[in-house]
């Protein structure tokens, strides 16, 4: 009888896809049929949205070594996109289940694109150098898209940058129709971001970065990562290794931005400011940078924990332990007394030893 | 032509602000290799302090600025001691985030001790010390701060050349592990880089407040960043550096403010940054790295 | 797995530390006030629960703070006096953060704790994604200070403050009309909707009316805190009037700055500026002269019912002079208590749907006198109709402009 | 024809002459030890070859193929792999991706395929594998595929880094001092793999190496370096008893 065996990275990515099913199920279930509240429904698609933002970052951060403080810039890129295409189109094509797969795709494809006109100069520069550029960018796209107007009328459309030219235009009152309005963003977008859509895009997100990671193309990248040179020595290119993890991650980003527009009725660029890329970075780390559920996990921690604390009667306070809990936890997991006790835990279990392959 | 002028005294009266808090940055990161994004955070607490002592409790300026710097080092190294220093051997993105978790942390409190009604901050500098160049009129605090920054750029080049402990610095700035072979108190050396970059945001804190005489809990973060920005653009690490990318980036956001647009003048400045770092990869004076193969 | 091990544990340990501040904490400005456990226990029958949204921690704090004490400071005074047909209020606030996502987490807690009547939110942007939920729930939605012209777009929403767009072209007329200024500076936030909105609509009505505007300098909160250039712009322009469409905190710094620049133009400012002379503070000065339209005014106030309730704020909050969104917010609880007792409503348990069509119904045609002026209701759309009084600061205190 | 051939290689960083005048000439099959002191220029020559370094003079032919102004991935697909003598493992990667990162240019896919696992990838992955673990029992390293290649003991992490390095299937291999911190035993072993990889994959090998047991015991032909400039070179035996050579290592005395 031939044994069925998988390789040891298929193992560890069919536990992963099995956890995102188990949890697609029970929610699911739950929202349907138990009583579920309404602060924990409201709450799915947001924490959706950062998983997704997480793992993308993770491609970069933890798969491909380079830290990017950018992450919420490409999600803007991504939700402008995705939005403005949504209510131009909505009675275009009135069937959300058609319109919304393109708008996903359509916003993380610009994204995408963005993604490799920065990632031609950002991929120059190394380590901090690179951090504090994809910084500026994510500044530079959020003040950018604050200034942006797009409206129509009879006569055609109209868009500009700054709020001098719309306010010099002379527009048709009758027709006018503003979808782009400078800092006050774009509202009534549709809201299409189910728990369901988005538990089927991380499902689809999380099956192309894994299958990527085990592939040749993920090996260039992480080989790149571990040692440039080396890398380079044995015939990789190394530009193109992280531009294809850079690309990538931006475009699940921008799918990311996609579906947070279309769960909020009202959408301005301010949102997406260094704060969140920061706030993404922090999930990403704390999720240890190495495999994509540990993120995953850390994500859903780490953003219901200040949601959670609503709950209780202390709203001023619910920050404060946020930030307490934050340095906790980066101590708890670093500190070389912690890490000695897990390193002894571990020669008396010594049963997984060292195992192999990042995912 | 005027205005141009009146614009560039602007430009470096902002940059001298953002040198003053980058010469903060840059010291930690050169030694300690830690982006200590808490820095912004720090040089509000110093803002608080001195609030309290001036206009709660009355004090002269005398002793409210030392009671700002000292309040500064006191926190900088208390954060040191038992945010970061359990760190040293962890990866540099953890000290980040724990620095992060900070930052919210000193944000936080701020926010629940003093309120989130911005302060008026009464000017440490008396009116007398304004200079005025034809029709250009330079406030005291300009003056002030610049002064400042210089000073402090001098003497932190002459401590970190030509004193033992600064020497020591430079040490484990340079390789941490030889250092320590060396006999150097590695340790000891970066908790006093964290006390000395305190320091300076305990100076920075008080300027910053009397320049723009308003204080609120969120006060650090922006000029936090802007001078962690200088700070890249001059090349981190480089004392020089952190004043020269100051000073530049004030310029460069005041000219663009001016001739440019003063509705993308963010973005403008971040731009100017990349094409910095696209030519010069390490920033203006920062040192360029070779690796041995 | 361990690293996740240790997460939980910090969670735990995070969660141990919440319960114990929990039980530490009943001092300070906690914001759940009016429950059962009240000093008037047995007194009503039920209680209709308010809720607020806004953002007490954040960029933002200061307006979501300033709403909630308000609302804070009313409920306890309408508690005090016998509450509304019997029934009390209970008060529960949700921070957001200044953010849209947040403001919708709020707003679900909110109702997961069954709010039946909403108060806010307090900025505009998340207001509108706050409108969206409230819509589908029929909950009576009343927001002190989002000014969006989106912000109450659904049935169910309605507003204490003035609208942008009403606000930029209110003002250019006020100009033209009282021939305040020909040529016309203006500073605005161009990263905030509420300045960004004002600016858009004063410059389009200034064009149809003929106004000259000779320079339009922005800056954004990343850039809140120099203003030299646009200050040194304005003094280039020849303007003779600067207009200020901003919140107070940067206009006090901007004219701070003006006044070591030299600048000397007359400035003009919408209910955003009402704020400006304490944030001043001993340079209060600086702001003689400075002209403002707006509805409310705590300082030199005649109004008999601005006085007490200037008087009340202070009082309660460590002396801390209530400001425009402060003295929305508290009129907006008084709205709320008039609707009901016009309505006749009785029974707390009502459902919060049911409410708000009693509501509606209510402040068809409802009078109301705040302290932020005396307003009525288009019902169709949910905009105030109240009037704004043009102000000048004069010693240190706002003083009704002559005509 | 020599399958390498450098004519008056020459670099200098700054004033200083690193390598002058060095013509070397390795024919195909050939085991060519490259000796000299610390700081003779050795690994600069290979990081000239590898294309890490440009020369400022002279030529590289590989097989007749120019190799001036390459980059090192172009030269590593041209036919040339090396190790390292710092260890430059992918540290985080497991023995066997090591070895297949390796292989990467042997393989065809396009990225859609491997987004998907369709097409061409799980054949060109099966192959791959399989491959790979022949190539890392070869060094004795097959038992410890799923191991981090950080975890390995130092032997074996030399082991791994000539096992990826063939793994290219370059036309010459270069080592940087491969024994350097191994025991005798090890040596020996080492020793015998590399006569095993020559012989059974046809390859032509240049290594660094200051073991003069290993040099002599597997080298056919030397060349000496001292202070960038060639000392000596012919048979191994022949230059190991040449006394300028014997100066250079022991001193001279005064």
């Amino acid at each position: 009888m031939k044994k069925f065996t998988l390789s040891k990275p298929a193992k560890d990515r069919y536990i992963t896809y099995g956890m995102l099913a188990v949890i697609a199920l029970v929610v699911q279930l739950y929202i349907t049929y138990g009583d579920a509240s309404r602060s924990f429904k409201g709450l799915l698609v947001p924490t959706c949205v950062y998983i997704l933002a997480a793992i993308a970052l993770n491609l970069v951060v933890g798969i491909s070594g380079e830290l990017s403080l950018g992450q919420a810039g490409f999600m803007c890129i991504g939700a402008y996109v995705g939005s403005t295409f949504s209510v131009m189109t909505e009675e275009l094509i009135a069937s959300s289940a058609l319109r919304f797969p393109l708008a996903l795709l359509l916003g993380g494809m610009v994204a995408a694109v963005f993604g490799f006109l920065i990632g031609i100069p950002v991929l120059r520069l190394r380590g901090d150098y690179l951090a504090i550029v994809t910084l500026a960018f994510g500044e530079i796209i959020k003040s950018v898209f604050n200034n942006i107007y797009l409206s129509t009328d009879k006569n055609g459309l109209f868009f500009s940058i700054g709020v001098e030219s719309k306010a010099n235009h002379e527009f048709d009152a009758a027709t006018q129709v503003d979808y782009i309005k400078g800092a006050m963003g774009i509202s009534g977008t549709p809201r299409d971001s189910t728990f369901l859509i988005c538990m089927v895009v991380i499902f689809i997100a999380m099956f192309v970065m894994l299958n990527f990671i085990d592939s040749k193309q993920g090996r260039a990248v992480m080989a790149s990562r571990d040692n440039r040179i080396a890398a380079e020595a044995m015939g990789v290119n190394v530009t193109r290794a992280k531009m294809t993890a850079f690309v990538m991650s931006a475009f699940f980003a921008g799918v990311a931005g996609v579906l947070y527009s279309h769960n909020l009725n009202t959408l301005q660029a301010s949102t997406f400011n260094y704060n969140l890329s920061i706030q993404i970075l922090v999930f990403v780390v704390l999720g240890g940078m190495t495999k994509m559920r540990s993120v995953m996990i850390a994500t859903i921690i780490l953003y219901v924990l200040p949601e959670a604390l609503r709950g209780f009667n202390l709203s001023n306070y619910r920050m404060l332990i946020y930030a307490i809990a934050l340095i906790a936890m980066m101590l708890i997991n670093n500190s070389a007394a912690i890490k000695r006790v897990r390193e002894f835990l571990r020669a008396k279990f010594a049963r997984n030893k060292n195992v192999g392959g990042e995912v | 032509m005027s205005s141009f002028f009146s614009y560039l005294i602007a430009g470096i009266s902002l940059g001298g602000i953002y040198a003053l808090i980058a010469l903060g940055y840059t010291m930690v990161y050169g030694i300690a290799k830690m982006l200590n994004f808490a820095h912004g955070d720090v040089i509000m607490i110093g803002g608080y302090v001195a609030f309290t002592a001036i206009s709660t409790m009355q004090q002269p300026v005398w002793i409210a600025v030392p009671c700002a710097i000292i309040a500064c080092i006191l926190l900088g190294v208390v954060i040191e001691k038992v945010a970061y220093k359990p760190l040293r051997s962890a990866t540099p993105l953890a000290v980040l985030i724990t620095a992060i978790g900070v930052s919210y942390l000193l944000q936080n409190v701020a926010l629940l001790i003093f309120g989130s009604q911005a302060r008026n901050f009464t000017s440490v500098v008396p009116d007398d010390f304004s200079v005025s160049l034809g029709s250009i009129n330079i406030s005291g605090e300009t003056v002030v701060t610049i002064l400042a920054s210089v000073a402090i750029m001098v003497a932190l080049t002459l401590f970190v050349n030509h004193t033992k402990s600064g020497k020591a610095m430079q040490a484990v700035s340079e390789d941490r592990g030889a250092a320590q072979l060396m006999g150097i108190n590695v340790n000891r050396t970066i908790s006093l880089t964290f006390a000395i970059g305190s320091a300076l945001a305990g100076v920075a804190s008080v300027l910053l407040c009397s320049t723009y005489p308003q204080i609120s809990p969120y006060t650090g973060a922006m000029p936090g960043i802007k001078a962690f920005t200088a700070a890249v653009f001059g090349g981190i690490g480089s004392i020089p550096g952190a004043m020269i990318g100051g000073v530049v980036l004030g310029v460069i956001e005041n000219l663009s403010k001016a001739y440019i647009s003063s509705e993308l003048s963010d973005a403008i400045v971040f731009a100017v940054l990349i094409i910095v770092l696209l030519v010069k990869p390490t920033g203006l004076l920062g040192k360029k790295i070779n690796e041995k193969v | 797995m361990k690293k996740i091990l240790a997460l939980v544990l910090a969670c735990v340990l995070a969660l141990s530390m919440v319960a114990c501040a929990d039980t530490s904490n009943n001092g300070g400005n906690a914001a759940q006030t009016g429950d059962a456990q009240g000093n008037n226990d047995g007194a009503f029958t039920g209680y209709i629960k308010i809720g607020g949204i806004g953002p007490t921690t954040g960029g933002a704090a200061s307006y979501g703070t300033a709403v909630m004490n308000a609302i804070k400071l009313a409920v306890d005074e309408i508690n005090a006096a016998g509450g509304v047909n019997g029934m009390g209020f209970a008060f529960e606030w949700q921070d957001d953060e200044h953010n849209a996502e947040k403001a919708v987490n709020a707003y679900n807690t909110l109702m997961d704790n069954d709010m039946q009547v909403l108060i806010g939110t307090v900025t505009s942007a998340p207001c509108i994604a706050v409108v969206a939920e409230a819509k589908e729930d029929n909950i009576f939605m009343l927001t002190p200070s989002g000014s969006a012209v989106d912000s109450i777009a659904a049935p169910n929403a309605f507003r204490v403050c003035f609208s942008d767009p009403n606000q930029g072209v209110g003002a250019a007329n006020y100009i033209k009309e009282n021939n305040i200024g020909t040529k016309i500076a203006v500073i605005y936030n161009v990263s905030d909707p509420y300045s960004n909105g004002i600016y858009e609509k004063f410059k389009a009505q200034a064009a149809t009316i003929g106004l000259e505007i000779v320079a339009a300098e922005a800056f954004t909160n990343d850039s809140a805190t120099d203003f030299s250039v646009q200050i040194q712009k304005v003094k280039d322009s020849g303007a003779d009037l600067l207009f200020l469409p901003i919140y107070y905190e940067a206009a006090a710094l901007i004219l701070t700055q003006a006044d070591q620049a030299n600048l000397d133009v007359a400035m003009f400012g919408c209910d955003g500026l009402d704020g400006v002379i304490g944030q001043l503070g001993d340079k209060a000065a600086l702001a003689e002269g400075v002209m403002l339209l707006t509805p409310f005014a705590a300082i030199g106030a005649t109004d008999e019912k601005d006085i007490a309730f200037t008087n009340a704020y202070k009082a309660a909050y460590k002396d801390e002079i209530p400001n425009q969104f402060a003295a929305d917010a508290y009129d907006a609880v008084y709205i709320v208590k008039a609707a009901i007792e016009k309505a006749g409503v009785t029974d707390a348990s009502i459902s919060c749907s049911d409410l708000c069509d009693k509501i509606i119904e209510a402040l068809d045609g409802l009078t109301f006198e705040g302290v932020t002026g005396t307003m009525t209701w288009d019902i169709e759309t949910g905009e105030p109709n109240k009037t704004a009084d043009a102000m000048v600061i004069k010693d240190g205190a706002y003083v009704a402009m002559s005509k | 024809m020599a399958i390498l051939e450098t004519n008056d290689l020459s670099i200098q960083f700054g004033g200083l002459k690193a390598v002058s005048h060095l013509d070397l000439k390795i024919e195909k099959g050939e085991l060519y030890g490259l000796i000299g002191p610390n700081g003779a220029g050795k690994t600069t020559v290979f990081n000239m070859l590898t294309g890490v370094y440009q020369p400022t003079g002279g030529t590289i032919y590989l097989d007749g193929v120019c190799l001036n102004g390459k980059n090192p991935v172009e030269i590593n697909k041209l036919g040339i792999a090396r190790t390292f003598q710092n260890i430059r493992l992918f540290g985080k990667m497991s023995v066997l991706d090591n070895v297949r990162v390796g292989f990467g240019n042997s393989i065809k896919y396009s990225l859609l395929e491997s987004f998907f696992h369709v097409g061409r990838y799980r054949k060109n992955e099966k192959v791959v594998t399989e491959k790979a673990i022949e190539l890392l029992k070869v060094f004795d390293l097959d038992g410890e595929k799923d191991t981090l290649a950080s975890n390995l003991p130092y032997g074996k992490q030399r082991k791994l880094e000539i096992a990826r390095a063939m793994a290219t299937n370059p036309k010459l291999l270069l080592l940087d001092e491969p024994a350097a911190g191994m025991n005798p035993n090890e040596t020996a072993e080492l020793m015998n793999t590399i006569r095993f990889v020559r012989d059974n994959f046809d390859m032509t090998i240049l290594l660094i190496e200051h073991d003069m047991k290993l040099v002599g015991g597997i080298c056919e032909k030397l060349t000496v370096l001292n202070f960038g400039t060639e000392l000596a070179k012919g048979n191994t035996a022949e230059v190991l008893h040449d006394p300028r050579v014997i100066t250079a290592y022991i001193g001279e005395d005064e």
